[in-house]
């Protein structure tokens, strides 16, 4: 259960210290970086609840929720990057 | 045998935030990724010991996908594009 | 046996380790570190897998970690020649 | 499917359906759009035909729609709601003639006569409501439908005339909406019933109900423009005239007025209004609303201004009646309701006749136009007399009827008000007909755009003012016979007030 | 419980923590981006430790190859550029 | 057995791959698709109707190791909704895009979305809520870019950013959920809360992260120039039924899921939040140089209006006023959805035919327009609040529950917004009737208007007169 | 209020969010229940066809959330292509990087292979091999390969669209024999769900791909090239 709590404590401050990120810096790059590193401290909230000690094993369902939020991440982050170059190409002509 | 693994992965926990400190100072750009190389090379050792301690084999599978990538990310890190391409 | 001398594989490895750290972070100019990195951990690595082969508990299992090891070297020697690469480049734009 | 379930729901269609229909129609297809227009207008006043017949047979008209659970859409037709419809009916029959000669080769006719049957629908559907959120619905739509009519000539200053129209019947209405609204959490589902069905409601909340009261007569008041809400009156009239036409003598602030005597008897009560000390108030009102419309209106030299002035004071007639506690008083407000409209609608007619075939807008160019346009002049004549209260045009029956329940109401000082007001009455209507009559006509009018044939102008535009001016007349002369409109206020009182 | 485990925890999440601030709080976007590929890293043994192969899996997979490259890429461009994008939405 | 829940979803699902696949006939797949999706949804509309809440496990395992879909009157009403919206901004967008180069990426994107409209209101799982509501988010950020301009990317990427951190935010407060219940199923997790920190917190993270997504007023901030710049088919689609279904689950939430704990004080703020957005995106509307612009600040007010109801159904008991206030809010919703729809349909056509939509410049749209100008009318009907419109019904009540409760400033609020409602719809309309035309270069083919009148009507008369339908339909275990 | 001030504000209402959050989160573990779902899927787990209880999850239980995952990385593609063509690329690779990426391709599609096989019965799956293939992609690209070695046209298109395609076509297949909308008959679920997941790594990696690429593909016909 330490185990669990300690790394929930980690996946929060990683949350907050995106969320503060996302909302002090305005360049694209850094909210999304600030994005992904909140989103995975939700993740790693989610695996640490699925922990049940050395010798159990995890509960797979946060496994899986994790891994199709991970490609969800990864859509949205390629998503905005695409946006983004797409603006910089608006903004030069 | 397995606190003995643990103290290594401990160790070795221990060098890669060491060398974090690289990785963050840098000063140049080729230095953090040398400290990434170095770091990748650690963490699939971390990875590989922690596969025996938990006894998770499917943690040498992330080695080995870690080995793989390892590379890709350097070249990505290296390459620029052909209006800059030095050569 | 066995355990012992996978053991101190393992020590010896994580000796490499540390060594290739504090090259990193102590040689002086960038090219020195990119070669004691290489070597180091390329070594490291290398007595590492040597110790948990010996605790592998079938063939296979071994197999793969010797394939990292090599996948290790090979792409860690490519990767050494790009970023080497890349840091004269930076070289030539900002000194050190 | 009843008659009596439908008859009030068809009444309100008959104009409706032709007017969105019309919208469809192509500019150039003049036949089909006046072969429309009269249709609905016929059929509609058959309709009402039906209507007056069933309802002295004793007959119940209602037609509802649920909305919500507990709000509910009912038509319902009572005598008071005939008083209006009928108006309405006639007038809009009468009104689209004058329309179609009015209009005749001018654009966006299509359009205009669309709106101009769906104004028309709104005006029944006030007449019909059968409770108060059917009354704030069609009262609603009444604002949207007669926005375009006064904007319909999207010169800047129509467009700014119709910019204030709507601000204020827009916050009129969502007064009215607050206070009827109120009203139902404090009361339940507001059902017209002669006599009111507040009284019932527990002491501690007369206060609300008089707050109440004065949002309701805020947002009525508005559209019955009295003072300081008239503001938007005079500026509508850039309107073309058949719209002011309607929109003084008919819709809009007969809705206004009909909609304050729908409170004061048929939801407050009229009986509990005065125990609440709300008459008074209203009285008072009025008052202040007669007499400064009619100083104001002396001071106009536009035609059209002095008519709009005049309306302003003329509509608080029907209020004052209202508010003077008292069978006669009533019906002095209720016979006003119908007198007004047909005289005002006649006074119109005849500006706009001016206006339209000489190119007369200004009180100074009226010299010597009763020579060259007699029959408008004499129609206009009749209906300005009416204004003054002169027997024995139909405005003196009001008029008389106000007087005597001033009295009765022990509110003496309305009897002042009432001369005061006749004598600025005549004051700025006299002239015009000095002017008019024993003037001599000037060497070439401002604008002459129809040349005289056989007759002054085209027939359409004489025949209306000539009808609306004979009933006038008919209304004084034959007010006591049965049937009559003074006859069915009495009706309308006697139940009001219980007797 | 073993006390190594827990001293590994708390190098671990340490660890995890100062390189995220030291991503989040960095003057220079390469060099975000280079340390968030890294955190990316650490993430992937926090898996692992977590019992979590298969995440684990994922995380490298795509954090060293996919995403690191296009936030690289991305990186790269905005440097070449060469102007502060603080401007940036 | 056909099941009319999962092909509400597949349905769009398989339109859009093949769409992505056959890109030449991105349009006629398009068409196709929207006609057999709204078909499909009817059914299951009309199936909720006859035979009550339909719910359908996914794989056969059901809650809480699998996920269901559940379709209850409350998700049919606006599954209803959606749909027809959905069909007339396909009929629009045939005739918009045409064969031009955007179609290609228009179709697949927007059946992409549909899909996820349909699935987010089909939805009984948190988690299944969560990629839903991304999935909605990525493909309407898609869709919002794909005029390409400076503008419309920039505000785009604002729009993906705070839809991101909106969904991430929901996603921390369902890891609550399941790490304090251990399961994700709502009909599961309703039985389990129970008042306390841990489901306070869940609601706050989760309602934080969606009224962002719903545009509550002062998240807002992302909503007008992404839904003022993207293709007015798009506009339309988003303003009508994007925010509308993060709403819905705003609703869901509260009083689907929590009821028995979310009290008063919190649901105070938000009708406070929702004053602030009547008063402030009524007020941006009428300043706003632009029609689309416009309409959008609009879509924030009236976003405001729908959270004006937290209070008044927090306090009120459960009962038929209770009822009356939720149909109330529903049929708000759904007007507001078939209005403003109209509306952006109606301003793109007008964009189209004049080449910009700054207001100011727009003169004689009565004259060159009519039917255009006509939509505009009676979309601006609904959204100020006026017979015979839904939205005037809704009204009535929602100042009626404000009374009662004696909320005076919900009163006055609602009466303020309106009267703002009929001023900036009137800066437009008012302009209509004028008689220096802008240029229009259009000749109006009469079918390009008629998918906007017919959601313009639905709106004024057909929700005006026929809302009572919908109070029947509530009845079908919507949320108590 | 100032930027200074305001910034000193969000950061105390974070900081303190943060211990909220901690503390509640707390509260949730100690509290709640202790097992959740992980007894129900290992119970479930001899019936679902495969041996992986994530990939269990992920293809079985809450199939239909994976469809969705699939549909949103299909999004997130479409709008890349949407905003216009790809850039150039980069240069053909000196001899170190293509050397390298001699070797490295076919290994990584190995080990893609690799990962889907061994998914079944331990950690890996679709995603994970669609993210090798991917990566092999990104490395041809680096080295030179404009398109990332994806196809032309319309098999790209095909590619992209395989895993949803997949998903519908067995859940819609089951449906209309009257199984239900992904309910896999007992005994075939195993292949149902291998077929699947070789779809949706073929469409990840080639998905993937293309957002690295970064554009939209050349259109033509299947094999018609047009570059």
């Amino acid at each position: 259960m330490i185990t669990a709590l300690l790394y929930t404590a980690a996946g929060l401050l990683l949350f907050c210290l995106g969320l503060w990120s996302f909302l002090m810096h305005r360049p694209l790059l850094r909210k999304l970086i600030a994005l992904n590193v909140m989103g995975s401290g939700v993740f790693l909230v989610f695996v640490a609840l699925a922990y049940r000690g050395p010798e159990g094993a995890p509960d797979p369902v946060p496994h899986a929720l994790v891994l199709t939020g991970i490609v969800v991440a990864v859509s949205a982050t390629a998503l905005a990057l695409a946006l983004g170059r797409r603006l910089e190409e608006a903004e030069r002509d | 045998m397995n606190g003995f693994l643990l103290v290594i992965a401990l160790v070795l926990l221990a060098t890669m935030a060491a060398s974090l400190i690289r990785g963050v100072h840098g000063p140049a750009a080729a230095d953090r990724m040398m400290a990434a190389q170095l770091l990748g090379t650690t963490g699939v050792g971390i990875l590989l010991v922690l596969a025996q301690v938990l006894t998770l084999p499917a943690l040498v599978d992330v080695a080995l996908v870690f080995a793989l990538l390892a590379a890709v990310a350097t070249a990505a890190f290296t390459r620029r594009p052909p209006d800059e391409e030095g050569d | 046996m066995v355990p012992w001398l996978a053991s101190a594989l393992l020590a010896v490895g994580c000796f490499f380790y540390l060594a290739g750290t504090v090259g990193l972070l102590r040689l002086p100019d960038r090219f020195s570190r990119l070669h004691a990195l290489t070597k180091a951990d390329n070594l490291g690595l290398g007595f590492l897998v040597l110790g948990l082969i010996l605790l592998a508990p079938d063939w296979l299992y071994a197999l793969k970690l010797a394939l990292i090891w090599l996948l290790v070297i090979v792409a860690g020697a490519s990767a050494a020649h790009l970023i080497a690469k890349r840091a004269v480049r930076e070289q030539e734009e900002t000194p050190q | 499917m009843t008659l009596t379930a439908w008859l009030p729901a068809l009444i309100v269609l008959s104009s409706a359906i032709p007017g969105l229909v019309i919208f469809f129609l192509k500019e150039e297809q003049v036949a089909a759009r006046t072969l429309l227009n009269m249709a609905g207008a016929t059929v509609k006043l058959l309709l009402v035909g039906l209507l007056i017949l069933g309802i002295q047979d004793h007959q119940v008209f209602e037609s509802r729609l649920a909305l919500a659970p507990g709000l509910e859409l009912v038509l319902h037709a009572d005598a008071l709601s005939v008083l209006l419809v009928a108006l309405s009916s006639g007038l809009w029959f009468v009104t689209t003639i004058y329309a179609i000669g009015y209009l005749e080769g001018s654009p966006y006719r299509s359009r205009f006569f669309g709106f101009f049957s769906l104004c028309v629908s709104a005006t029944v559907g006030i007449a019909l409501a059968g409770n108060l959120i059917t009354f704030v619905i069609f009262y609603e739509i009444l604002t949207l439908t007669t926005y375009p009519l006064v904007a319909h000539r999207g010169t800047p200053q129509a467009t700014r005339g119709a910019r204030i129209y709507l601000a204020y019947t827009m916050i009129g209405g969502v007064l009215l909406l607050a206070g009827a609204v109120w009203l139902q959490v404090l009361a339940g589902p507001v059902d017209f019933i002669e006599r009111g069905m507040l009284a019932a409601l527990p002491v501690e909340r007369f206060g609300q109900l008089q707050a109440i009261f004065f949002l309701l007569i805020a947002g009525l008041g508005v559209k019955a423009a009295l003072v300081p809400l008239h503001g938007w009156l005079p500026q509508a009239m850039v309107a073309p005239a058949p719209v002011s036409a309607l929109l003084h003598a008919v819709a809009v602030v007969k809705a206004g007025a009909f909609g304050i005597v729908r409170i004061v008897y048929d939801v407050y009560g009229v009986e509990f209004a005065q125990a609440l000390g709300l008459l008074t108030i209203l009285a008072v009102l009025a008052s202040i609303t007669i007499v400064y419309g009619s100083v104001l209106a002396l001071l106009q030299d536009g035609i059209k201004k002095r008519l709009a002035y005049s309306t302003v004071s003329q509509v608080s007639y029907i209020a004052l009646g209202t508010a003077l506690f008292g069978p006669l008083g009533t019906i002095g407000g209720l016979v006003h309701l119908v007198h007004q409209g047909l005289m005002k609608i006649t006074l119109f007619f005849g500006a706009g006749n001016y206006a339209e075939t000489l190119g007369i807008h200004k009180v100074a160019d009226l010299d010597g136009v009763g020579r060259r346009m007699p029959w408008t002049t004499l129609a206009f004549t009749i209906g300005a007399l009416g204004m003054i209260g002169i027997p024995p045009v139909a405005g003196f029956i009001s008029k008389w009827y106000l007087g005597i329940g001033a009295l009765k109401a022990e509110m003496d000082w309305a009897i002042l008000i009432l001369a005061v007001s006749s004598l600025l009455n005549a004051a700025y209507f006299l002239p015009l007909l000095y002017r008019a009559w024993f003037r001599d006509p000037p060497a070439a009018w401002p604008k002459e755009s129809i040349p005289r044939g056989a007759l002054e102008t085209r027939a359409s535009l004489l025949v209306p003012p000539l009808i609306t001016a004979a009933l006038a007349l008919a209304l004084g002369l034959f007010a006591a016979a049965p049937f009559g409109v003074l006859e069915w206020c009495r009706l309308i009182a006697a139940r009001e007030y219980g007797l | 419980m073993t006390p190594d485990l827990v001293l590994f925890d708390l190098l671990l999440i340490g660890a995890l923590l100062a390189l995220a601030s030291a991503c989040l709080f960095s003057a220079e976007l390469q060099r975000a981006v280079i340390l968030f590929i890294v955190f990316g890293l650490l993430l992937t043994l926090v898996w692992a430790r977590l019992q979590a192969p298969d995440v684990a899996l994922a995380e490298a997979a795509i954090g060293a190859g996919l995403s690191g490259a296009l936030l690289l890429a991305a990186a790269r461009r905005l440097a070449r550029r060469g102007g502060r994008p603080e401007d940036r939405p | 057995m056909i099941d009319t829940l999962a092909l509400a979803i597949t349905l769009p699902l398989l339109g859009a791959l093949a769409a992505v696949a056959r890109p030449r006939a991105a349009r006629a797949i398009g068409l196709i698709t929207a006609l057999v999706t709204t078909a499909g949804v009817a059914a299951l509309v009309i199936e909720v109707a006859q035979f009550g809440l339909r719910r359908t496990d996914l794989g056969g395992w059901g809650a809480p190791l699998g996920i269901a879909l559940q379709a209850d009157g409350l998700a049919a009403a606006l599954l209803a909704m959606t749909n027809l919206v959905a069909l007339a901004v396909s009929l629009y967008a045939s005739d918009y895009f045409g064969d031009g180069p955007i179609r290609r990426h228009f179709w697949p994107l927007w059946l992409l979305l549909w899909a996820a409209l349909n699935g987010l209101f089909l939805a009984a799982d948190l988690f299944n809520i969560y990629v839903a509501l991304e999935l909605v988010g990525l493909a309407a950020v898609a869709l919002a870019a794909l005029t390409g301009t400076r503008e419309a990317l920039t505000a785009s990427l604002r729009y993906l950013l705070a839809s991101l951190l909106g969904a991430i935010t929901y996603l921390l407060g369902v890891a609550l959920l399941y790490a304090a219940h251990g399961t994700l199923d709502l009909g599961q997790l309703a039985n389990a809360i129970a008042e306390g920190p841990v489901a306070w917190t869940a609601l706050v993270l989760m309602t934080g992260g969606l009224s962002i997504k719903a545009a509550l007023w002062p998240m807002h901030f992302w909503l007008p120039p992404a839904h003022g710049n993207a293709p007015a088919p798009v506009s339309a689609a988003l303003s009508a039924l994007v925010v509308k279904a993060a709403f819905y689950l705003v609703l869901r939430l509260w009083f689907g899921l929590y009821d028995t704990a979310a009290t008063l004080a919190a649901a105070h703020f938000l009708g406070f939040l929702g004053a602030g957005a009547v008063l402030w995106g009524s007020w941006q509307a009428l300043r706003a140089e632009r029609l689309k612009r416009m309409a959008a600040y609009s879509t924030v007010a009236q976003m405001g209006y729908l959270f004006l109801f937290f209070p008044l159904l927090a306090a009120a008991e459960p009962g038929a006023a209770r009822e009356d206030l939720l149909a109330a809010l529903v049929l708000f919703a759904l007007s507001h959805g078939f209005a403003k729809a109209a509306l952006f349909l109606a301003a793109g056509h007008i964009q189209q035919c004049a080449g910009h939509d700054r207001i100011a410049e727009l003169s004689g749209t009565a004259q060159r327009l009519p039917a255009t100008t006509f939509v505009i009318a009676l979309a601006s009907v609904t959204l100020i609040g006026l017979p015979p419109s839904g939205a005037f019904t809704a009204k009535w009540l929602l100042l009626s529950g404000a009374i009662a409760a004696g909320q005076w400033w919900g009163v006055l609020v609602v009466l303020a917004g309106t009267l703002l409602a009929a001023a900036y719809s009137f800066r437009l309309l008012g302009r209509a009737f004028g008689f220096e035309p802008t240029p229009y270069r259009c000749i109006t083919a009469v079918h390009t208007e008629v998918p906007a009148l017919a959601l313009a009507l639905t709106a004024t008369l057909g929700l005006g007169l026929a809302g009572d339908a919908l109070w029947t339909l509530l009845q079908v275990g919507g949320p108590r | 209020m100032t930027g200074a001030a305001l910034r000193a504000f969000v950061t105390i209402a974070i900081a303190l969010a943060a211990g909220v959050l901690w503390w509640v989160f707390s509260l949730a573990l100690l509290e709640g229940p202790g097992e959740r779902l992980a007894p129900l899927a290992a119970e479930a787990l001899p019936r679902s066809g495969v041996g992986n209880p994530v990939t269990a999850v992920l293809l079985n239980f809450r199939a239909y959330d994976t469809l969705l995952e699939l549909a949103v990385l299909l999004a997130a593609v479409l709008g890349i292509w949407a905003s216009g063509p790809p850039d150039r690329g980069f240069a053909p690779a000196e001899i170190v990087l293509a050397g390298l990426v001699d070797w490295l391709v076919p290994l990584l599609i190995l080990a893609a292979g690799y990962l889907l096989w061994v998914g079944g019965q331990a950690p890996g799956g679709a995603f994970q091999a669609g993210a090798m293939l991917a990566a092999a992609g990104v490395v041809l690209r680096l080295a030179g390969t404009p398109r990332a070695g994806l196809p032309r046209g319309d098999w790209q298109r095909v590619l992209v669209v395989a895993g949803v395609a997949a998903f519908l076509a067995v859940g819609l297949a089951l449906m209309a024999i009257g199984h239900g909308f992904l309910t896999y008959p007992p005994g075939h679920a195993k292949w149902l769900i291998l077929t699947i997941e070789t779809a949706a790594t073929l469409a990840i990696g080639a998905t993937l791909a293309a957002a690295y690429v970064g554009g939209s593909p050349p259109d033509g016909p299947p094999g018609e090239d047009r570059a």
